[in-house]
């Protein structure tokens, strides 16, 4: 079931410059043309390189952003430009957790008061009252509940995390869009909170629009995984179908390019990439990777591979290129 | 030996006390071999290698140990021949290429910088050595880049640059402080590659440190394990790899996601936060959070320090018997 | 003359009688004494460089808008007028002839004077100067743009508002009352008598303009000289330097001594600082005087008492008369006004204003070194109780329409003044008398208390006379009522009126003089328009190297005229 | 849909052991006690702040009050030219900090009620100052564009305007506007007044830092995270960035304090402070710089009472904000 | 850069513009009539209209501050007084002179002071502050920072009065200030303004001695210059080319502003050290409601604010290429 469709979504940010008087010269492309879908109770993980507008794009979602073109429809209503009021009942069906532990949690507010704000906010009423739902929350991502009174620098990143984590649970919401949640974390604290998040979505049946840079991680809490490249998803398909028959080159050089602990893992073709990703303010015509792709031909200048299904591929394993792997 | 680090200690001298960041630890690095050091953060990967250069300052930290560099002693050497080796025989590539390049000065002044000042070398000389390491570290068009500042490069030219900034001189050990941290996969892959490449064309030993165990398969011969200052597991990439023998080197790849382990499996992350370097645990630092514990009974493990075992070769820090280890061993 | 701006402090003074000063002896010189050269100080040297170091630049050089004592004081250096006062001897001076020949010569009762003009007497250019130019001096001064000079001689020879007579010589026409039989002569018809009209034209407003180089407005900038200097140069606000004229001529001049050949001037300077620099005495500053800066009262009791400063002090008391007048408009009631008088805190004053050595307490509206024939009285009491006497006030205030009245005090608003006023509420609080003190800001002050329909009923103003002689006080003072008139009681008493007018024409200059200072307490016994306040006495330093520098007792500040450098 | 509760095991983390809990109101606090010169220049303003309030309390016990003028009600205080007769400007058991030369007050009595009139314009510019600051820069900093633009102009135009020029021309104004004539100027007028151009020229700094420290703190993930469930802009600003500029608000203020008691004292030199016969230091400072040659005592005591006043203040200041600012170590 | 040169000046003007607006406006509600303080002692209501007619305050005052206005770029007739040229800024009643001479005579007076002060202020300062980072928590620190704290409590005219008195009255070290163009007398220019300026530059010093210490404590403790030391670079190389550099910005922040305000007239010291600079001049001009020359004070004061401001961003961009100048 479907509970959130992106498509066609963009969102470009104004350049400012020009002479004598500033005014808008550019903008910047950071998601353009972005069609992707989070089923209800999955995660769809989103990888890419940095700058690629994988942290726009799930603004974009949790409607912090409001797109420049495109539909945004949750569970069925379009919510592209929906005002603050018109938001509000699906405010607390839609929650974010950011990237970094330390400056997503206001350092001036109790635990207790960050965990409680939302529901101040939305005028809720749990069972129990909020303060005991505070408590029930920090149980639930495994933190000491006596801790409602400290102070988030009080605490290790790992378990700010979770203090993230119960806040966006807070409004027990159906989807939560997770902008690299663990990138900041340490390997040992990362796989303390992917478990955690993975259970919260087996027994709460959340779905969750996974963003990470790190293909490894995202593959070990994703069912479905977006590969997107400068503004645009280039690959978008089922686990097991995107990590063991990419299609994409660029999803196979970002695949090839994880280093693997097995020594001597042998057998796995290592592509290297050379260059920079584009600016995209600038972005190139046609498909945006031709300019690092070895396969390029001419054909990805004059057009833009569309996002199907190629014959080969599951049902829902989407690539957009001309000349796939 | 090339380089012998022998009972290092750093203690710092803080407000709320004294830091332990690294405790008698001991390793070496041969001529042209790379020495992966892992661990998590904080566990005195960094200090140790600033130690090495003695870059620490003297007001807040206190060093003891001996650190022989081609026979000879650093700690506590004069600080002219720490700045004649700094840079020239010793060279440092830190973990964030955006911070650590100087945001004033031009890349190639500050390539050539270093040349001109441990080779004597004329200005245009330096400028022509700088455009030429710009070249072997894979920047295109090196020429004309060489007059950019550090914010008009991408992150991974930034860190090329670094790495040509360290390698001008030619040194004979290289630390490379975390040096794809900050990269993405792609770029990161690139910079591996690259320093791999550099280290056959010239023989340099590196230090390589990350806490990336993916990092150091695809880079190192010998990996160091560190928790919070101390060594806990020693030896080959392929030994420590493919049978560690510490519970916290199980715990570290328990807790790596690969993309070869099957999914339908938890990951396996070491419990706890990391130890507080102020009151380090007593006996193994590593007690609190190790789930074995129990073996050799909760007496040993705090009491008596556990020492690297065997001394040399593949060798850790753990009182459980090897026995012990092959029966939990995930 | 209302005298300077005040430096440091803004009351003005008088003698006292504790002080041992005599006032000087002024009086007509002869044709004898109207020659050249000057009478040279002892120990005269010529030549050098002296330096003058004041606060604030001169407003104006034209002299015929030149009121000011430091203006006019400066305007010896470049300009000179039919007549003038000699320095015979310390504290003597004679009215003579300076570009006359003699000190003029009255007739038809006094109501006709005529001057001759000395020879080789001339301008800058070396032009001779002529009966025309005097004449034409004058004219010029009934000019619309001449606003601030004196205007006595003017209203003698056409009438009280002389502007509505005549517009100025520039339209072409000339005024008959001035005549010039030939070059050197010229004759002054008054419309009544005017015994003391020699005094008037020894003012620095009189000073004379060459016709042909007259250049209106313009003139109050560059002006000629005629004097024994010119103006090298000027920055407004700060220096003048000054050459010598090489067409003056010494044996012409009778006044002037003009002995250094080149005068610095500085300004900028705070009296404070002034007096600083001058007691230290150092390196360029012993070249140094000041034309105005007193001693402030901080620095009275080091100067007074430094007994190497002995040589290089000035002490002179003010010719000055102050006043805090009562607006009769307001404080109807005269046993108020007495009780107040009786009540006012001269001794404390004094004291804020540096004590008895820096401030006299005189009795008299007239003051004693400005009036020829000066003779005291005191109706408050103010000899015995100079702390003043508030049960003698409280008495007068039992038997007063109101016993307990409220006195809106008006100040101008400098630190000295606020002090005093301090000092004043007090006193007039313990006599029962509740004080609004209201200061005013400094540049509208007199703008404020000018207005006659104000709202205040006592506020401080100053008056100076013009010269030795009553008339130019009481008739001022008490004059026309008029908002900027200087009339600040608001005294418009027709009987007084008449009398004022009445001693002005008497022919007899000592008669009159006697008759205004019977006046003088007449007033205060039957009206108390005011009370009378403490007047300043002067200290003044000059370096070390500076000689010849005295405190002009009439003008109340050192004269340029025996100024010379030692080596 | 219900959450299960107790899911996990809560004791999968342990709380890291260094954590006691301390708010960071708690950690300054911690940071300034240990901070000797901090405390005691708080002790110092302290008692400053408590002698201004028992300022009739004090009088009354020492016998005498700041207006009336002893040295002149009693003969053989002043000399003739109005200075204190008795030695170092008549300091006596009697006249504790000697007699003012002119007046003949008490000295000491002026002080302890100067300090009123000081402390209590500081004060209140102080608050007044810091509220407009704070409300526009925060509306200039979170509402950006062109709201953010207009203030900014009027921030540049305020900075760059006159203040001095504008106090000594207006100063006057304002008073005759509110007062008829023929009643007494208030004493508090002079004193509003004054607050009202201090705070009126004043508030600029402090919003432009303001502006600053809200531009940053808007891109702050947790501004995100309020909006994300629905926050307001009211709330956002008031609940989320406001307690995050209450240190730079508070180390503000603090060092403003000092500067805007120097400030009345220079109006004062100006000649556009506090008229008599109001005690008020900045005028009886001014007063010392004029007799200093004759009576150094009346030089010295508000001389040195205003220094250590402003000392006092300033290091406090300084004390708040190294105590909130974690990098400074000392 | 010529953008931004063209972009800032506009700025400039038209912050300039209104600052003068508003003095204008502001200072034409004063009681005090102008005309009547030209007029004199004696003033009949036609001679009141002339001179009225003859300083244009008979127009409206929007039309008074556009005579104004374009008399800086079209020069001015005053009738009466004669034509002031091109950079005309009005024509003073008090001074009598155009202020435009009267400006241009008091301003070497204020930049000599400033520059003079600013020289030594800074470069005490930064070295000062360089020092004690350098020694942080040493003596020498402790030392910088007590003196820094007392210098910024003090106040000029309680200095400069105690050194006036015992440097130059008493002890007769220095010669009184006084001030001698730098072209007549280089010696006698630095000897007259040397103790203006040290007693600037102690209150002064303070805060670039902070400002500079806690800067380069941050400085020294950043990645770069880690990354120079571990270059094998000597220390004083370390400190003056990498860590110095960061900390210019927040130096020539401060130091733009009080330069700006310094030659806007430092009136408490000028009126201290009886210097006739712009400050004196602007303080007279409010006493004697000298409209004119107060505009063209506030508009030199205002000017050298806004003209420094642009001078410091602009100096941004050559200290920090990652700033862009737009
Ligand atoms: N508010 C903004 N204004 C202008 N440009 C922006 C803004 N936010 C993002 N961008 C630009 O949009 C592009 C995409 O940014 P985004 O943060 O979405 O990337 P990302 O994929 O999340 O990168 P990262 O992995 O570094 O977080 C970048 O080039 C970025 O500079
Ligand atoms: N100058 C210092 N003063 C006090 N403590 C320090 C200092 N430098 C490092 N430490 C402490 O020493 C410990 C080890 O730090 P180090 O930087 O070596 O860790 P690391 O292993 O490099 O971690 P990371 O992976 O985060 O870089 C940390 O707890 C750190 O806080
Ligand atoms: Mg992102
Ligand atoms: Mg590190
Ligand atoms: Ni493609």
């Amino acid at each position: 079931m479907t509970l959130l469709e992106l498509s066609g979504l963009e969102k470009h940010f104004p350049v400012r410059g020009g002479f004598p008087i500033r005014r808008q010269i550019g903008s910047v492309h950071a998601v353009d043309g972005v069609d992707l879908t989070v089923h209800a109770g999955q995660t769809l993980g989103l990888v890419g390189e940095s700058g690629c507008g994988k942290s726009t794009t799930g603004r974009l979602a949790a409607r912090l952003l409001e797109p420049t073109a495109g539909r945004i429809v949750y569970d069925g209503r379009d919510i592209s430009h929906a005002s603050r009021r018109a938001m509000k009942p699906i405010r607390s069906e839609i929650q974010m957790i950011f990237q970094d532990p330390y400056s997503s949690l206001n350092p001036r507010h109790t635990v207790g008061a960050i965990i409680r704000g939302p529901m101040d906010i939305n005028d809720l009423h749990p069972k129990g009252g909020r303060e005991a739902r505070v408590r029930e929350l920090l149980e639930i991502v495994g933190l000491n509940p006596e801790h409602v009174n400290r102070f988030p620098h009080e605490f290790s990143g790992g378990q700010r995390q979770r203090i993230g984590i119960a806040r966006a649970l807070a409004l027990e919401p159906r989807l939560i869009v997770a902008d690299e949640p663990v990138s900041a974390l340490d390997v040992s604290i990362q796989a303390q909170v992917v478990n955690l998040l993975g259970r919260l979505q087996r027994e709460l049946g959340i779905a969750f629009l996974f963003i990470a840079h790190d293909l490894a991680v995202v593959r070990h809490f994703s069912q479905r995984v977006a590969v997107m490249y400068l503004g645009r998803i280039v690959e978008i398909g089922d686990r097991s179908s995107l990590y063991e028959r990419p299609r994409h080159p660029y999803t196979h050089a970002l695949l090839s390019a994880v280093p693997e602990v097995a020594v001597n893992g042998g057998g796995r073709e290592r592509i290297r990439l050379t260059g920079d990703v584009p600016s995209p303010i600038d972005p190139p015509s046609g498909c945006r990777f031709r300019t690092r792709c070895w396969r390029a031909q001419e054909k990805c200048a004059l057009t833009t591979p569309p996002l199907t299904r190629l014959p080969g591929n599951r049902e829902d394993h989407l690539t957009a290129c001309h000349f796939p792997v | 030996m090339f380089l012998q680090v022998s009972d290092l200690t750093v203690d710092f001298r803080t407000e709320d006390g004294v830091v332990h960041a690294v405790d008698e630890l001991s390793f070496e690095v041969e001529r042209g071999s790379t020495l992966g050091v892992v661990g998590e953060s904080g566990s005195g990967k960094s200090v140790t290698s600033m130690a090495v250069l003695g870059l620490h300052d003297p007001r807040t930290s206190e060093l003891s140990g001996r650190v022989v560099f081609e026979g000879q002693e650093l700690l506590g050497a004069p600080r002219t021949t720490m700045e004649r080796l700094r840079g020239n025989r010793i060279a440092m590539i830190f973990q964030d290429p955006l911070t650590s390049l100087s945001p004033f000065h031009t890349v190639g002044a500050q390539i050539a910088e270093v040349y001109r000042r441990h080779r004597g070398a004329s200005r245009s000389a330096a400028w022509e050595r700088a455009i030429v390491m710009l070249d072997r570290v894979g920047i295109p068009q090196a020429k004309a880049r060489v007059e950019d500042y550090p914010h008009q490069f991408s992150g991974g030219m930034r860190q090329r640059a670094t790495i040509a900034m360290a390698l001008v001189c030619d040194p004979g050990l290289l630390i490379a402080d975390e040096p794809t941290t900050a990269l993405d996969v792609t770029v990161q892959a690139q910079i591996l590659d690259l320093l791999r490449e550099l280290q056959e064309q010239s023989g340099t030993a590196i230090i390589l440190i990350t806490h990336d165990l993916g990092v150091v398969a695809a880079a190192a011969h010998h990996v160091l394990v560190m928790y919070a200052g101390r060594a806990v597991e020693r030896g080959t990439v392929r030994e420590v790899l493919r049978e560690p023998r510490h519970p916290y080197t199980w715990g570290l790849l328990g807790s790596m996601p690969t993309l070869r382990r099957p999914v339908t499996e938890e990951l396996r992350p070491v419990r706890g936060a990391p130890p507080s370097l102020i009151n380090v645990p007593r006996g193994c630092p590593f007690h609190p959070r190790c789930d074995f514990v129990e073996l050799p009974g909760p007496q040993v493990c705090t009491g008596e320090r556990p020492e690297l075992s065997p001394p040399r070769g593949h060798g850790d820090a753990c009182y459980l018997t090897l026995k012990q280890k092959r029966e939990v061993a995930p | 003359n209302q005298g300077a701006p005040p430096q440091g402090t803004s009351s003005q003074a008088a003698p006292s009688a504790a002080a041992s000063y005599s006032a000087p002896k002024i009086s007509v010189g002869t044709a004898e004494d109207s020659r050249g050269p000057a009478i040279e100080p002892e120990g005269v040297v010529r030549g050098g460089t002296v330096t003058m170091i004041d606060r604030d630049d001169f407003s104006h050089l034209d002299p015929a808008q030149i009121y000011v004592n430091t203006e006019a004081n400066f305007g010896l250096l470049i300009h000179r007028g039919l007549t003038g006062y000699k320095r015979v001897a310390k504290g003597e001076y004679k009215l003579v002839g300076d570009l006359a020949t003699d000190a003029g010569t009255a007739s038809d009762g006094g109501k006709t004077w005529s001057f001759t003009l000395k020879d080789g007497v001339k301008w800058q250019d070396g032009t001779p100067i002529t009966s025309a130019d005097v004449k034409w001096t004058i004219e010029r001064m009934f000019a619309p743009f001449i606003t601030q000079g004196p205007t006595y001689i003017q209203q003698w020879l056409t009438q009280e508002d002389h502007r509505a007579a005549y517009e100025g010589p520039y339209g072409g026409k000339d005024l008959d009352a001035i005549e010039t039989p030939d070059d050197k002569t010229v004759v002054f018809r008054f419309k009544a008598p005017h015994a003391d009209a020699n005094y008037a034209f020894a003012m620095a407003g009189y000073g004379i303009v060459p016709k042909a180089k007259d250049t209106r407005e313009q003139y109050d900038k560059q002006p000629v000289s005629s004097g024994p200097y010119i103006i090298k140069s000027h920055v407004v606000d700060k220096s003048y330097e000054l050459a010598r004229n090489p067409h003056w001529d010494a044996a012409t001049d009778p006044i002037r001594g003009a002995y250094p050949d080149v005068w610095k001037l500085e300004f900028g300077q705070e009296s404070l600082q002034i007096t600083d620099r001058l007691v230290a005495d150092a390196g360029a500053d012993q070249q140094a005087f000041t034309f105005y800066a007193l001693t402030p009262p901080e620095r009275l009791q080091q100067v007074l008492s430094d007994q190497s400063l002995a040589s290089r002090r000035m002490i002179s008391p003010s010719p000055y008369g102050n006043y805090y007048y009562f607006n009769l408009d307001r404080v109807k009631d005269i046993k108020i006004r007495q009780a107040i008088n009786h009540a006012w805190p001269s001794k404390q004053i004094q004291q804020i204003a540096g004590g008895p050595q820096a401030a006299a307490l005189p009795t008299t509206i007239l003051n004693e070194n400005t009036t020829i024939g000066y003779e005291s009285y005191d109706l408050f009491g103010k000899t015995a109780k100079p702390e003043g006497d508030i049960e003698k006030a409280k008495q007068l205030l039992a038997g007063s329409s109101d016993p307990t009245p409220t006195i809106v005090y008006a100040y101008n608003q400098t630190p000295l003044q606020e002090r005093i006023t301090v000092a004043i509420k007090n006193a007039l609080e313990k006599a029962g008398i509740t004080v609004v003190t209201k200061p005013m800001d400094r540049k509208t002050y007199y703008d404020s208390i000018g207005l006659v329909d104000n709202d205040f009923d006592l506020y401080w103003a100053g008056w100076g006379a013009d010269w030795a002689s009553g008339s130019t006080v009481l008739p001022v003072i008490f004059g026309p009522v008029a908002d900027g008139a200087p009339n600040y009681s608001h005294l418009d008493d027709p009987a007084l009126k008449a009398e004022m007018q009445k001693i002005a024409e008497m022919p007899d200059f000592d008669a009159q003089n006697a008759a205004w200072m019977r006046l003088d307490k007449k007033i205060q016994e039957t009206i108390t328009p005011l009370v009378v306040a403490e007047n300043r006495i002067a200290t003044m330093l000059h370096g070390s190297k500076v000689g010849g520098a005295e405190i002009d007792p009439q003008q109340w500040i050192v004269s340029p005229n025996t100024i010379f450098v030692k080596p | 849909m219900t959450i299960p509760t107790a899911t996990l095991d809560a004791t999968a983390v342990t709380p890291m052991p260094q954590a006691v809990g301390r708010s960071p109101g708690q950690l300054m606090w911690l940071r300034f006690k240990r901070d000797r010169a901090g405390v005691g220049a708080a002790v110092i303003v302290l008692f400053f702040f408590l002698v201004a309030i028992l300022a009739p309390v004090i009088s009354l016990v020492y016998g005498k009050d700041p207006y009336t003028l002893y040295g002149q009600e009693n003969p053989g205080l002043l000399n003739d030219f109005g200075y204190p007769v008795g030695a170092n400007g008549g300091v006596s058991a009697e006249f504790w900090f000697g007699v003012e030369p002119g007046l003949g007050r008490d000295v000491f009595a002026q002080l302890v009620y100067g300090i009123r009139t000081s402390l209590l314009i500081a004060v209140v510019a102080t608050v007044l100052t810091s509220l407009l600051g704070v409300v526009l820069g925060i509306v200039a900093g979170y509402a950006g564009g062109r709201v953010d633009s207009v203030i900014g102009r009027v921030i540049d135009i305020v900075l760059s305007f006159p203040a001095v020029l504008f106090t000594i021309a207006f100063m006057p104004v304002v008073e005759n506007l509110f007062v008829r004539p023929d009643e007494q100027t208030p004493v508090w007028l002079r004193a509003v007044t004054l607050v009202i151009v201090l705070s009126a020229f004043g508030w600029a700094g402090l919003a432009r830092l303001l502006r600053g420290q809200v531009l940053t703190l808007r891109e702050r993930e947790f501004v995100e995270a309020a909006r994300v469930t629905g926050a307001s802009p009211a709330r956002v600003v008031f609940r989320e960035l406001l307690p995050n500029l209450w240190t730079p608000i508070l180390i503000q203020s603090t060092l403003l304090l000092p500067a805007l008691v120097t400030a009345e004292a220079a109006l004062s030199f100006l000649g556009v402070g506090m008229i008599e016969p109001i005690p008020d230091w900045g005028r009886m400072f001014l007063r010392g710089t004029e007799v200093y040659q004759n009576d150094i005592t009346y030089l010295v005591f508000p001389g040195v009472a205003l220094l250590v006043f402003v000392i006092a203040f300033n290091l406090l200041g300084d004390s708040v904000r190294d105590a909130f600012d974690p990098k400074i170590k000392r | 850069m010529l953008r931004f040169a063209v972009r800032r000046t506009i700025a400039t003007a038209v912050t300039l513009v209104i600052i003068s607006a508003v003095t204008f406006f502001l200072f034409f509600a004063l009681p005090s009539d102008p005309a009547l303080l030209a007029c004199g002692k004696v003033c009949p209501p036609e001679l009141l209209a002339l001179v009225r007619r003859n300083l244009g305050l008979d127009q409206p005052v929007m039309a008074q501050f556009v005579a104004w206005l374009a008399g800086i770029f079209a020069g001015r007739d005053y009738p009466g007084l004669g034509y002031c040229p091109a950079p005309c800024l009005g024509y003073s009643f008090v001074n009598r002179a155009p202020v435009f001479e009267t400006i241009m005579d008091r301003l070497p007076v204020t930049l000599s002071l400033t520059v003079g002060a600013a020289v030594i202020f800074l470069t005490f300062g930064v070295a000062t502050g360089i020092l004690a980072a350098l020694r942080q928590g040493r003596p020498l620190d402790k030392i910088a920072s007590v003196a820094s704290l007392i210098g910024a409590s003090v106040q000029i005219y309680f200095v400069g009065t105690l050194a006036l008195y015992f440097l130059v009255y008493q002890g007769k070290l220095l010669p009184s200030p006084s001030y001698v163009p730098l072209t007549e007398n280089p010696l006698g220019w630095a000897a007259g303004l040397l103790l203006p300026w040290v007693v600037l530059a102690i209150i002064f010093t303070a805060n670039y001695t902070r400002m500079t210490r806690s800067t380069m404590v941050e400085n020294l403790s950043e990645d770069y210059v880690r990354t120079a030391r571990a270059k094998g670079l000597p220390a004083r190389t370390v400190v003056l080319r990498f860590a110095l550099r960061g900390t210019l910005i927040p130096i020539i922040t401060i130091f733009g502003v009080d330069l700006g305000t310094l030659i806007g007239g430092a009136i408490i010291t000028e009126t201290t050290f009886g210097l006739q600079g712009l400050g004196r001049l602007s303080v007279r001009a409010v006493t004697y409601s000298d409209l004119p020359t107060l505009m063209a004070t506030v508009l030199v004061a205002a000017g050298a604010i806004v003209v420094m401001n642009a001078v410091v961003d602009a100096l941004y961009a050559v200290i920090d290429p990652r700033v862009r100048l737009t």
